[in-house]
């Protein structure tokens, strides 16, 4: 039939193919098949009794699926910066063979990973199977979900904070495990760790993301820079004009690259053209973004920023998860995300609402430049301006 | 709070190879040794090369391929491989020469090995016809074609001017990771959604509740952020009814309810152009739509392939080295930009948005510019 | 009494006194005191009659005014480039002194200059006294408004184009005159002219304004630069830097100045600094903005780019008044301004309306980068979509 | 159309001074000779000299002075002289020693000499209380008041890092610029209006015709933009009311008609920052809001100055050379520059709208990027 040939279709060509992968496996291939048949999705919603309240979801085929077919799966923890060293994976392999149908889905776009189930009945057996291997089952509906990192200190010279540890500190906090266990917020709640303005991990769409950047300018190492510019690896002249804050100056006698601190905006290409020569700067810190999301209410967005950590001050961080969620939990509607629910208050009194107090925490919510200049103010209002030009007229000597 | 006590993977020392922990915040320096492999160089002196392999869409992989992929590791990594944040394999090892061999093995299973720099990094695409009840279009099915179409930006036959990675989201929703990206390819429905009437008393309070409740606390009159979900009378029923022209496609009530439904034949793609998260060049931000809708037809969505064929072509001729499809955009402007493209005149209706649209489309614009990178001015 | 102490008090300091100067004319100076002691305008609408529709202005004190007082005033066309002859200028204080009470506003934000009349019986013989002089009253109300331009090639080297000439070419046209004399659109209608992107003109907040440019990168004279630089007049590593678009480049082993014509956003940094060595392209324009003003309906707003004519193109920007205006006057309410019309229209559908086709006319409206995916289109939209996808895909060769 | 035939003066020919028609278009180099005091140096090799004065608020001059400017324009000019379009006057000579003597007479008759570059160019004021009939607070007043305060930054004894502008306006109509200028004072009510419903009546239809246009017809409820002002059945009468919460002082109704009055005791101003024309540094924009309200205490309005003053201060302190106020705004960030005001927090209320005021406030963001400059991009 047509399934089929769209099926065999999809396992022609050079890039890898799903299909061609869930065939040697137990998955219902022909319910998938009939679907992009039917342009239409050939699942519907099922249920399956666990011993777990986040990470399990089950889907039965719709009735104009000829045959029919059952669908479970997990939402597995991932490791630390998902490194698989091979025993564990023979572990994980071994119990979806034996519990499941042989199919992992090895990350999920939130860091999971997805594991098929053979039956709803073997559903808390592969719970203990996996709790065995080293991992276990969670994060999915109203609840905190799988938390995610970049690979960070463990293979990348960039890493401004330790990514593993903040991940694994944050995971294994009793508050933050409970969340992950048991939903009941307004919405999902998603925190993600990138280790520097790259955004490998991707924390500038998070409910809670944590960036490394630094403050200041890059550090210029400036004889080592000088050979790689006689090397003919960098051309001084293309960091100045690719710089995207304007911040650099070459100075061709001296032969000294000058950074502007205040100007840099962290773009990174000085130190990607010239590493190790021009590094990030010393002054290490975590930038706090907070609302991201890809639809919610209003909308896709992208976090706001909040203020900065110190790299040392995981605590910290994990506190402002809670700071984060308590206002949002008590006064948001139903399936509004964090980022809807600032778009509602404003940013500005979000901030004060969470009493988030950091490095830089924006203390006027910055404005388009079409703001209109006509409002009427209430009285309290007014006197408090009033007050200023009172307190300013005398500070200024008029 | 919990009784669940969850056996969460945390401990770095069980999980990290030797050879990275030795080495763990030391590197300092990293070499591109072609397509794929990042050799890693310590302050210890010690040396690591990783080999980036794609995966299929969604990620999905037999246990019979894992099982080969931990030979591998064990043969000549490090035993041990890792997973990217995007879905690709990466297998870690000590020598280049063991590095290119397992190029070879895993291209010899099927697995292209490339993506960094100026290069497709990979597709990301979320689950979709696999297990979705949700989903409009099929993800997996698409990331297919365009991998097919696109593998020689992966494997780095052609190059490209910077990083381009593209998601998949077989609807609104956005799982393969939203629209903050160089391209997003987005399941639309087309129309309006229809009523299973037969359904919808599962997600709607009891008629006699209903009665007392105002509508703003109706749950799926809550959902709809455009108004287009509302309650009316009809004699003595009160009905949920849906105002086709508020309805914006956005699937906030069929996320919620079994009960929306579409039909086929309306079904397409919205291709968004010029987003980015990296603060790079012009910082990140989301991508914005250059065709709102066009056929999606499996299985092999030659429709949207040209599109992102296209679009490429134009980046790759008049691109920056360097530069990620966003900063090209913002370089030569939108307008030019979907001229060089060709894409139709933009439908007034898609550009001004009805009255009842505009809260959900300009909140954000409202009040504050969204972060855009990291100043510290004096 | 209060009032007279308020006026004494602005006349002291160094700055001139508008008080002073008026003391020296007719003007009832009692009535601005007591509006300034009372904190409101002593001035209520008031009429006279006259031979022209617009440019008369009266004004009866309001009752609370002891003594009470009247003000009338006209509105009196400029000279190009406000340049005044002594002769011209001595006709005009003449006038001033015999129909008026001896006070002049010698130029009025729009560009008028404004002159009071004594009484309201002798405005008719004060106009045609004007007209002896060499000039008229007019411009106000919902019609087009005194012209205003910068002084441009008059006295200024970054003149791009001749804005006297276009200022009085506009101003002789037939229809362009009788759109000033007689009212009858929605609301007023002004037309500015700068002769360079520095905007002296204020053209970027007139509903139509024409700003001089060129295209592509600044023409750079290497040996002048090369002796300004030697002179320490000009420091090529501050041009760089400061550039706005990041355009320029300085090789610093052959003493060469590059500008990346694309990326030159006419700031004019770089020629302000360094003039004659670097001076605008050869490749001038003029810039068309659409839709500025300070109030209106929505808001304060500078105007909208809808293309470039060239310097020579005079009489094409006079058929764009009338573009402009036209939809404007058939569909817009009264009290809508033009830049409030094209926000109800959008941007877009408006420069359809208009008929608007100039060189680099905008095809597609920019838009903010938060849009949403999400759109129900009508069939016959889509149908444009698929077709276009098709034609791709045979062009792609699929 | 019109029987009208204006004597508009035209020709080009008899205003310009014959050395600017000796050299019209070809001036070549300019020279800065102190405050106020430009050589124009052409190609012909001709020099011309124009000196630029600051006259009194509102550009107001007696017959008197203009007669004497025209003595000295005989005696020492071109036997011509110009305004400015800013209302200052400019005085055209042949040679720096004139220049010299005409700033010294000029200076002996009260109007200081300055302007350009890194300097206040002058301060633009409305007419206000000399004429208007609409107006709240008074310009002119205040801008003799800041005249006296600022001097030393005209005549250049003291520096700034760029051109500075002030545009006075005494209420929303912004008759002295609008608020695309480093600094703009705009007059607020403080609060609604109130209508004087005796002269209400002449700005409304005839009863009898209220009864049958349709509300959205009737020109008061029209020109309001955030629908403050709506008709509403008192028994028989139809009425006009207006919903204070919903005004946002914007002065339409009251620009229309003469019945919207205000109360003096709440009146003030808000001062804006930021704007500007010009295209250099970060491009033309409008300026926003540092101070929605203050007291506009006459004769010497002590708080505007004060607050002008520290505006001033903090731009003189942490701006770099040539940098405009807005460029500096934007380089360190509109909270850091607040902060360095010291501002009090800005109310909620004025940075979050009501739904009612939304749509005058956020049409703009609804749609294109405003006009940023000249990019002509491949
Ligand atoms: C499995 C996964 C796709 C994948 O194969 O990678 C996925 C699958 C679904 N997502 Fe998602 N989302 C997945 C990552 C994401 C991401 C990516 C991310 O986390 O960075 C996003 C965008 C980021 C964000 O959260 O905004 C995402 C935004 C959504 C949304 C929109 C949320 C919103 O704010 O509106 C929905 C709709 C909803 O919540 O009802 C959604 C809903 C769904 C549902 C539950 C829809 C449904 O009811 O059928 C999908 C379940 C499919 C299934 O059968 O498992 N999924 N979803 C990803 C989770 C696996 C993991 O934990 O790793
Ligand atoms: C492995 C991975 C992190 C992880 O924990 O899994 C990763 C790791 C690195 N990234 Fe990344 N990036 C990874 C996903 C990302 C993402 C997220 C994504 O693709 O979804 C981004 C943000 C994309 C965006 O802006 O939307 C990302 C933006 C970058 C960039 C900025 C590229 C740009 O031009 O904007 C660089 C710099 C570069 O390529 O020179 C970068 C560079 C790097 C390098 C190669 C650092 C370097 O240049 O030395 C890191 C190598 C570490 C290593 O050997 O593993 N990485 N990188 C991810 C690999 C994904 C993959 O399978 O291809
Ligand atoms: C005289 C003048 C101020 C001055 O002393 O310089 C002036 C005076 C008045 N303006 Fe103006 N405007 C004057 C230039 C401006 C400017 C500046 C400009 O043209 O660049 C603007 C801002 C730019 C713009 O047009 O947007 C301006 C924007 C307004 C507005 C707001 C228009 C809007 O779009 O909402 C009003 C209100 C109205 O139209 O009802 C207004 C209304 C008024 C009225 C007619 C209010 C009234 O009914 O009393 C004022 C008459 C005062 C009087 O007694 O003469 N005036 N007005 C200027 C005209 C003289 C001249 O022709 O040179
Ligand atoms: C005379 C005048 C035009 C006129 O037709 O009257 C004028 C004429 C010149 N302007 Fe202007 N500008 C004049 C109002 C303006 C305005 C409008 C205004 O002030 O309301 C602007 C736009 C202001 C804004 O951005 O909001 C303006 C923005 C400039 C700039 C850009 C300044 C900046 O840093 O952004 C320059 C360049 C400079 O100063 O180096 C400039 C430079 C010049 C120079 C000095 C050109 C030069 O550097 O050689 C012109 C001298 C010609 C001359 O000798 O008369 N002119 N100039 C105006 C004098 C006003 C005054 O009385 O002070
Ligand atoms: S975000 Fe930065 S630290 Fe983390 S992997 Fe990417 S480049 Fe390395
Ligand atoms: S990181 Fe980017 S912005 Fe900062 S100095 Fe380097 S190139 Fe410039
Ligand atoms: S994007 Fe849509 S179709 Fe794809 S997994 Fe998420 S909810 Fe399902
Ligand atoms: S929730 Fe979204 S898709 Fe559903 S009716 Fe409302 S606008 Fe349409
Ligand atoms: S706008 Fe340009 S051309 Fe006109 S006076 Fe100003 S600087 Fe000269
Ligand atoms: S005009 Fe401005 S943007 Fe253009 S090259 Fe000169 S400095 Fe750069
Ligand atoms: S700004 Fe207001 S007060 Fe000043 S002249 Fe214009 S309308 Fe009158
Ligand atoms: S027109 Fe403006 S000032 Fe008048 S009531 Fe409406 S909002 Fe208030």
């Amino acid at each position: 039939e047509m399934a089929e040939q769209y099926l065999k279709e999809l396992e022609k060509g050079p890039w890898p193919s799903h299909v061609a992968e869930i065939r040697k496996t137990g998955y219902p291939l022909h319910v998938y098949g009939v679907g992009l048949v039917a342009r239409k999705s050939p699942w519907g919603p099922s249920a399956v009794k666990a011993k777990r309240l986040t990470g399990v979801l089950a889907r039965i085929a719709r009735d104009w699926v000829p045959k029919g077919g059952e669908e479970v799966h997990f939402r597995v923890f991932h490791t630390p910066g998902r490194f698989l060293p091979t025993s564990y994976l023979r572990g994980i392999i071994k119990v979806a063979r034996e519990y499941g149908i042989g199919l992992v889905e090895v990350v999920g776009q939130t860091g999971a990973m997805v594991i098929n189930v053979r039956s709803k009945e073997v559903g808390d057996a592969m719970i203990e199977a996996l709790r065995q291997v080293g991992t276990d089952v969670g994060g999915s509906g109203d609840a905190i979900r799988e938390l995610n990192t970049c690979v960070g200190p463990a293979l990348c010279e960039f890493a401004l904070y330790d990514t593993l540890k903040w991940f694994t500190e944050f995971r294994k906090d009793k508050k933050i495990h409970d969340a992950i266990a048991v939903p009941g917020f307004p919405y999902k709640f998603k925190i993600k760790f990138s280790g520097c303005p790259m955004d490998c991990g991707r924390a500038n769409r998070a409910d809670l993301g944590f960036i490394g950047t630094w403050k200041g300018a890059p550090e210029v190492d400036q004889e080592l820079l000088r050979k790689k510019i006689e090397a003919g690896e960098v051309d001084p002249n293309d960091l100045v004009s690719k710089c995207a804050g304007g911040a650099i100056s070459w100075d061709a006698e001296k032969k000294e690259l000058k950074i502007d601190g205040s100007r840099c905006k962290k773009c990174m290409y000085c130190i990607r053209k010239a590493y190790p020569a021009i590094k990030p700067g010393k002054e290490r810190r975590v930038a706090v973004v907070v609302g991201g999301g890809s639809k919610g209410r209003y909308g896709p967005k992208l976090g706001w920023f909040v203020g900065y950590l110190k790299p040392d001050e995981v605590q910290k961080g994990i506190e402002l998860v809670f700071k984060v969620i308590e206002p949002w939990d008590k006064e948001a509607q139903a399936k509004v995300r964090v980022g809807d629910y600032i778009l509602m208050t404003g940013l500005y009194q979000f901030i004060e609402k969470t009493g988030i107090q950091l490095e830089d925490t924006p203390k006027l919510v910055e404005k388009l430049p079409d703001n209109v200049p006509y409002r009427v103010l209430p009285e309290e209002e007014r006197k408090k301006y009033a007050q200023f030009a009172e307190e300013l007229r005398r500070a200024v000597g008029i | 709070m919990s009784a669940i006590q969850l056996n969460i993977p945390n401990e770095l020392d069980r999980f990290l190879p030797d050879i990275v922990k030795r080495n763990y915040g030391k590197w300092k320096e990293r070499k591109f040794h072609g397509p794929g492999i990042i050799e890693h160089v310590s302050e210890t002196g010690e040396r690591v090369f990783t080999v980036k392999a794609a995966l299929p869409p969604n990620a999905r992989v037999s246990v019979d391929t894992l099982e080969k992929f931990a030979d591998i590791a064990d043969k000549l990594g490090v035993g041990a491989l890792r997973i990217t944040i995007a879905g690709n394999v990466e297998f870690i090892t000590d020598s280049l020469e063991k590095a290119l061999k397992i190029r070879e093995e895993l291209e010899k299973l099927g697995f292209p090995v490339g993506g960094w720099g100026g290069a497709l990094w990979g597709i990301n695409t979320c689950t979709a016809f696999l297990t979705c009840q949700i989903a409009v279009i099929d993800a997996p099915s698409i990331g297919k074609a365009l991998g097919d179409a696109l593998k020689p930006y992966f494997t780095g036959e052609e190059k490209l001017p910077a990083k381009l990675r593209v998601f998949i989201s077989g609807c609104p929703s956005g799982c393969a990771g939203g629209t903050a990206i160089d391209i997003a390819i987005v399941g639309m429905w087309g129309a309006p959604p229809k009523i299973r009437e037969e359904v919808l008393p599962l997600c709607m309070p009891p008629p006699k509740a209903l009665a007392k409740i105002p509508e703003s606390q109706v749950f799926l009159v809550q959902v709809c952020p455009t108004g287009a979900l509302t309650l009316r009378r009809e004699g003595e029923k009160i009905k949920l009814v849906l105002v086709g022209e508020k309805c914006i496609n956005c699937g906030r009530c069929k996320d919620n309810c079994d009960a929306f439904d579409y039909d086929p034949k309306d079904v397409g793609a919205a291709i968004l152009i010029g987003g980015k998260m990296a603060n790079t060049g012009v910082g990140p931000r989301l991508a914005r739509v250059l065709i709102p809708w066009i056929p999606a037809n499996p299985p092999r969505y030659d429709e949207i392939i040209a599109v992102v064929k296209k679009v490429v072509d134009v980046w790759k001729k008049h691109g920056r080295p360097g530069e990620r499809l966003a900063d090209f955009v913002e370089r030569i402007g939108w307008a030019k930009f979907v001229e060089l493209v060709g894409a139709p005149k933009m439908a007034a209706q898609y550009l001004w948005w009805p009255d009842a649209a505009r809260t959900y489309l300009t909140y954000r614009a409202r009040g504050e510019v969204i972060f855009k990178g990291f100043r510290d001015a004096p």
